[in-house]
């Protein structure tokens, strides 16, 4: 029976992630052949409701609680979650300024950026969500050495993203962040984003730490939930961040 | 002397010190690895204000729990301070009602700081010409005042729902106590970076900190901009923590229709500042990257658009107004039924209403900006919505009178508090539509008529329920009351005196008082008027002091009271005063409505039978 | 439950909008032709003979027009000879015409004015977009009203939560 | 586990694939024309000139043709040589359908610009494109007729490209060229089409 669930969730992780991946490069080729922004929201917000949906659990947080006792571990639990999904929601609201700004400031023009570049660190943000994803799974099935082993491939994609835009895009790009509009929502941009997926990577290193340590338990593993929730939250921001700016609209001059 | 190094503030202090110059020195070094002109006074001073906030919560010691659990160790929950005695007020608590009488305390604090700055200047434009103040010092102290009582009023609202909200709902202690700690001791930190903002040369922008002139203000700017961040970020973790709390924690037999309607405010406000605030942070943070890294974001020669950080910052700070009032009018509404000995009208209707203004305040920035170049058909909209929170606002106020309405009133000093509330609140809602109104607004913005409606609203909404709430729960903080007689005069001071202020300050507005400028034109002859808001001025701060005196005398040597003083049904107040470490020993029941006050035989709560 | 209070704020919304968004129409279409109104056609006739009385240094039509962005201008030209305005050629007795895609103030050369200048006046245009977003603006809050305000009036389950903030 | 939204997810995707399908369909498909275009067409004025190799030319000898007219003179430092630059780079951009066009240029300028002048003005540009001269009076009219103002020293208002059609009808004209990109785009839908 755990066996029979653990390979069921495993499976429609992976199915999950082949729709995101399917969605990405359809998003892509989009932007290079029909120039309509509509696809280009459209798409980030079917990847988003997946993600939210099949790796971020939402749904867990209007189960019913079990048991009434405040001081209980189960009750605290569904609180937790509560109050970590209320700090994402605040949170998603400085990436939402962030865009909204970018869309008032640049319209449908976009900096002139390294398209090859763009698409490897999605992917690669996209790759370590999925590792993230089966982390939590054999977390909950207790299966520690593999769990260590997947987040460990979550922390190392992770630090990889950063090296690929913190480190080459922002050498790469042809401005600086005095230099023009373009320039400067761009470095704001992924600067927020880029603070954040290091947060992120500090969080699941103290988590790979306490769980080589063997702290986590099937039954008892909230960090490991949170830590990854977080994570699944930076790639869905990263979604939205991705086409606006490298995919929509016509380049800047 | 031990025992004062001991004290989490004093360590605190020392620790930002510290980080400060640590903060500075790094970026010195930087700079000079880096090959860059060593002494950058700007971007120094903003590293090192950042990083003093940080080494100021790991010297409090906010953050030991959270390092020991990042450490993998084990921490207990619910730690029995009180062997700390009056020292545990001064270090990281984690009981909601300490925290709650820390916030107040700084609060106190920060609005004496912000009146006095008040009281300075309105002495300066007691008279034409500049006396005493040049035009930097006026527009220092001016901005100041209203940002240092701003975050005084966000401070407040804090303290109350801290030391209320748990109580009220029949909870332990606050969701995340822990959290709960930071957030306050972040608040701490923010207000004195804020305030450093004087002795690094001030700045000119007002409260709004509008660029362009904020990019070229002195580094005061930064301080300001970083203050207010911090404090932001305070509010948004509080918020979070209370939202939590009255989702999860609520007594059973609490349905939402039997909350206190001072629970249904914190909801709503917590609503707003957990969301909204993010968005202020975000915009004055885009101006500090613009002064330190020259991103044109609000720069048209880059580019930028200056009226973007209007939309931003006005998409906080409108919902902020209510975020400053809402609570207030939960209060009044918590205590109103008390001393009319009836239940409150139309429970129910309030109860939303205070939901509605909160949602419907999110939509409706754009008044502030219908002189500032938006799209002209869509000042329409924003004149429509803003006038629709006058709905549920008017609720309110059919709920108070309908509550009045033939009650057995007793005038103890928080109801003449309330009854002056309610009455200034009345004088801001009725100056409002005329500023929501297109057509008479162009002629009224940023005249001292706005002003005056900003104060009535704010004294209205917030001073006085606030002072009422103090004089009311005193005793359930401290197990004394505060003395009635000072408590009148402070009220017999303080209301008539503001009323005063605020009526004229309406009139100078409208016979073209411009705000926040430094001198007028004497030929406009309302010198004398001047003179009338400067007196008044003065007889508040009066109340203030008598206020504060009666508050010193009464914590020692105030009328003991421990039992059920305003013979409330709420089940604070069925407990002995001060309130036990963790709120109630045996945990009650909602078994009623809660405001049926002077109904037969009815009953809120019932207390489980203790074996 | 938590269903029911979602449709009740989405049917509510849908309400405020409609209303909002038929107030806003309404006052669209009676602001009538002024500068804030959706692009149109406009037509402008060089009459006959005008190059005779131009000639004589008087002008046939006004010195300048205005338009919104988006509106098209069509030239007539019932002159027995040929006129340019600006970027057009009107063979007598056929016609030209062109869009304004941007606001601003032109001057455009032309053939049948003394001044031989026709002045172009192009301001933005009412958009629909700017008036569905006026409509969103002031529908938003009303439909939020409503909605809250419903949940007291027509309670869908006194038991249970009727706005739960999570 | 529940696959429900996975599917609905997919759905979506395949629907927004064929809306874009349909899309690009629909837009490569619709062609704007990018002249002025002259309703109804008016016949183009014939005229009789003298080419750079001082033989007459006329209008009606280029039925079958499209052709580009231009008003301009050789001493003209701007528009005239930008104007034939665009046309020359149309001309080379058409390949091998550019025998179905002819560019020519009237002079503005009768005075300076003999034949020669101008056969050495085209030169730089094509060789196929011709150049027209002729009397001042005979020119004044057909200026008059395709409504160039031109002030002395030969310098005109706006200098218009017109297009004349196989059938010698003005169909449409073009304002003061700024790339060769809109005109080719034309020609090549109109030489495409019939």
């Amino acid at each position: 029976m755990e066996q029979q669930h653990k390979s069921s969730a495993l499976l429609l992780g992976l199915l999950v992630f082949g729709a995101l991946a399917i969605l990405t490069a359809v998003e892509f080729v989009f932007a290079l052949t029909i120039k309509l922004w509509q696809f280009l929201v459209l798409i980030p917000l079917i990847k988003a409701g997946l993600v939210l949906y099949y790796y971020m659990h939402i749904s867990r947080l209007f189960e019913t609680d079990l048991d009434s006792d405040h001081e209980s571990y189960a009750y605290k639990l569904l609180t937790n979650r509560i109050g970590l999904w209320l700090f994402l929601l605040s949170d998603a609201f400085i990436f939402g300024g962030l865009l909204l700004s970018r869309i008032n400031l640049l319209g449908l023009t976009r900096p002139d950026l390294n398209q090859v570049l763009g698409l490897a660190v999605t992917s690669i943000l996209l790759i370590s969500s999925f590792f993230a994803n089966r982390a939590e799974i054999l977390m909950e099935c207790g299966e520690r050495k593999q769990f260590i082993m997947n987040i460990a491939v979550t922390i190392g994609l992770g630090i990889l993203f950063l090296v690929g835009v913190v480190g080459v895009e922002w050498r790469l790009a042809p401005f600086g962040p005095a230099d023009s509009i373009q320039g400067a929502v761009f470095y704001v941009m992924t600067g927020f984003h880029a603070f954040h997926v290091l947060t992120g990577v500090i969080f699941l290193a103290i988590v790979l730490r306490n769980g080589s340590r063997g702290l986590y338990s099937a039954e008892k593993h909230w960090a490991v939930e949170a830590s990854v929730v977080y994570w699944h939250f930076v790639d869905v921001v990263w979604f939205f961040f991705y086409p606006a700016l490298y995919l929509i609209g016509t380049l800047a001059k | 002397m031990r025992k004062f190094f001991s004290l989490g503030l004093v360590r605190g202090l020392i620790w930002q010190i510290l980080g400060t110059a640590i903060g500075i020195g790094l970026l010195t070094a930087i700079r000079q690895l880096l090959g860059l002109a060593a002494w950058k006074p700007e971007p120094a001073i903003v590293f090192g204000a950042l990083l003093g906030a940080l080494f100021f919560l790991y010297g409090v010691g906010v953050l030991n729990n959270w390092i020991r659990v990042a450490a993998g160790e084990e921490i207990q929950e619910h730690i029995d301070e009180s062997r700390l005695g009056w020292r545990r007020y001064f270090g990281a608590s984690l009981d909601h009602k300490v925290i709650g009488i820390q916030y107040l305390t700084l609060s106190l604090i920060l609005m004496v700081v912000g009146g006095t700055f008040a009281l300075i200047f309105r002495t300066e434009l007691a008279n034409t010409g500049m006396q005493f103040l040049t035009l930097m010092e006026y527009n220092t102290l001016m901005s100041l005042h209203g940002i240092v009582m701003i975050v005084g009023i966000l401070i407040g609202v804090a303290a109350f729902m801290n030391y209320l909200v748990p109580m009220l709902i029949g909870a332990r202690d606050m969701s995340f106590p822990r959290l709960n700690a930071f957030a306050f001791w972040l608040a701490v930190p923010a207000g004195i970076i804020l305030l450093s903002s004087l002795i690094l040369g001030g700045f000119d922008t007002g409260w709004t900190g509008y660029p362009p002139l904020s990019v070229r203000a002195p580094i005061g700017m930064q301080m300001f901009f970083l203050g207010i961040s911090l404090a932001g970020f305070s509010t948004i973790l509080g918020s979070l923590n209370i939202i939590v709390t009255i989702i999860r924690q609520r007594a059973p037999g609490m349905t939402p229709f039997r909350m206190p309607i001072f629970v249904w405010a914190s909801i709503a406000t917590s609503i707003i500042s957990l969301t909204a605030t993010q968005l202020i942070g975000l915009s004055f943070q885009m101006v500090m990257f613009q002064r330190l890294f020259g991103m044109g974001f609000f720069d048209p020669g880059k580019g930028g658009n200056p009226i973007l950080f209007q939309h931003l910052f006005w998409f906080y700070s409108h919902p902020a107004v209510y975020v400053f009032v809402l609570p207030g009018l939960g209060l009044i509404s918590e205590m109103l039924p008390v001393f009319a000995r009836k239940p409150l009208f139309g429970y129910k209707w309030v109860a939303i209403s205070s939901i509605a203004i909160a949602l419907i305040g999110f939509l409706v920035w754009g008044h502030h900006m219908f002189a500032s170049g938006m799209a002209e058909y869509l000042r329409v909209p924003f004149m429509y919505s803003t006038l629709l929170v006058a709905v549920p606002t008017g609720v309110k106020f059919f709920s108070w009178l309908g509550t009045l309405w033939r009650g057995k009133i007793t005038y103890e000093t928080p109801m003449l508090f309330l009854l002056a509330g309610i009455v200034v609140f009345l004088l801001g809602g009725l100056t409002g539509p005329p500023n929501a109104t297109i057509s008479t607004d162009l002629h009224l913005t940023d005249t001292y008529f706005i002003v005056g409606h900003f104060h009535d609203t704010m004294f209205g909404g917030y001073v006085f329920p606030f002072f009422a709430a103090i004089y009311y729960w005193f005793p359930k903080m401290t197990g004394r009351r505060l003395n009635e007689k000072l408590g009148k005069l402070h009220f017999w001071l303080m209301a008539p005196a503001f009323i005063v202020l605020s009526l004229v300050m309406m009139r100078v507005g409208m016979l073209g008082m411009r705000r926040r400028i430094a001198d007028y034109d004497p030929a406009l002859n309302f010198v004398i008027e001047h003179k009338i808001m400067t007196v008044a001025a003065f007889i508040i701060a009066l109340g203030v002091l008598v206020f504060l005196i009666n508050a010193f005398w009464c914590i020692r040597k105030g009328e003991v009271a421990t039992g059920n003083l305003w013979n409330s049904r709420s089940p604070e107040w069925q407990v002995p005063s001060p309130m036990p470490i963790h709120n109630y020993e045996t945990p009650f029941e909602v078994v009623g409505e809660p405001y049926d006050y002077g109904l037969p035989g009815s009953v809120y709560v019932k207390f489980k039978e203790s074996e | 439950m938590r269903k029911a209070i979602l449709l009740r704020m989405l049917l509510c919304l849908a309400i405020g909008i409609l209303l909002a968004a038929g107030g806003s129409e309404l006052a669209f279409r009676l602001q009538g032709n002024t500068s804030s109104r959706g692009p149109q056609t406009i037509e402008l006739v060089i009459p006959a003979g005008t190059t005779v009385i131009v000639a004589q240094g008087e002008s046939v039509l006004p010195a300048s027009q205005n338009f919104v962005v988006g509106d098209t201008l069509l030239v007539h030209n019932q002159d027995s000879v040929t006129h340019t305005l600006g970027p057009l050629v009107i063979p007598s007795g056929s016609s030209a015409s062109m869009k304004f895609d941007q606001a601003g103030n032109l001057d455009y050369t032309c053939s049948f004015q003394p001044s031989q200048y026709y002045g172009i006046d192009i301001q933005p245009a009412l958009s629909l977009a700017t008036r569905l977003e006026a409509s969103l603006v002031a529908g938003i809050p009303l439909g939020i009203m409503l909605g809250v305000y419903s949940l007291v009036v027509f309670q869908l389950n006194p038991k249970r939560k009727p706005t739960n903030p999570d | 586990m529940n696959r429900k939204y996975l599917v609905v997810a997919m759905a979506l995707l395949l629907v927004i694939v064929m809306v874009a399908l349909v899309y690009a369909y629909v837009t490569s498909n619709s062609n704007t024309f990018h002249g002025s275009l002259i309703s109804p067409p008016k016949p183009a004025a014939d005229f009789a000139l003298t080419n750079q190799t001082r033989s007459t030319v006329h209008l009606s000898d280029f039925r079958g043709k499209y052709v580009l007219l231009f008003f301009g003179f050789t001493n003209c430092t701007e528009e005239c040589p930008l104007t034939m630059g665009f046309l020359k780079q149309m001309h080379d951009r058409l390949g091998s359908q550019a025998d179905m066009t002819q560019v020519m240029m009237i002079t503005t300028d009768p005075t300076k610009d003999t034949p020669q002048v101008l056969g050495s003005f085209l030169s730089h540009f094509d060789p196929s494109f011709i150049g027209l001269t002729s009397s001042f009076n005979v020119l004044q009219n057909i200026w008059a007729e395709y409504g160039v103002t031109v002030l002395d020293n030969g310098e005109t208002h706006t200098s218009y490209v017109y297009l004349i059609d196989p059938q010698g009808n003005l169909i449409a004209t073009y304002p003061l060229l700024e790339n060769a990109d809109g005109i080719t785009a034309d020609l090549k839908y109109l030489l495409s089409g019939k």
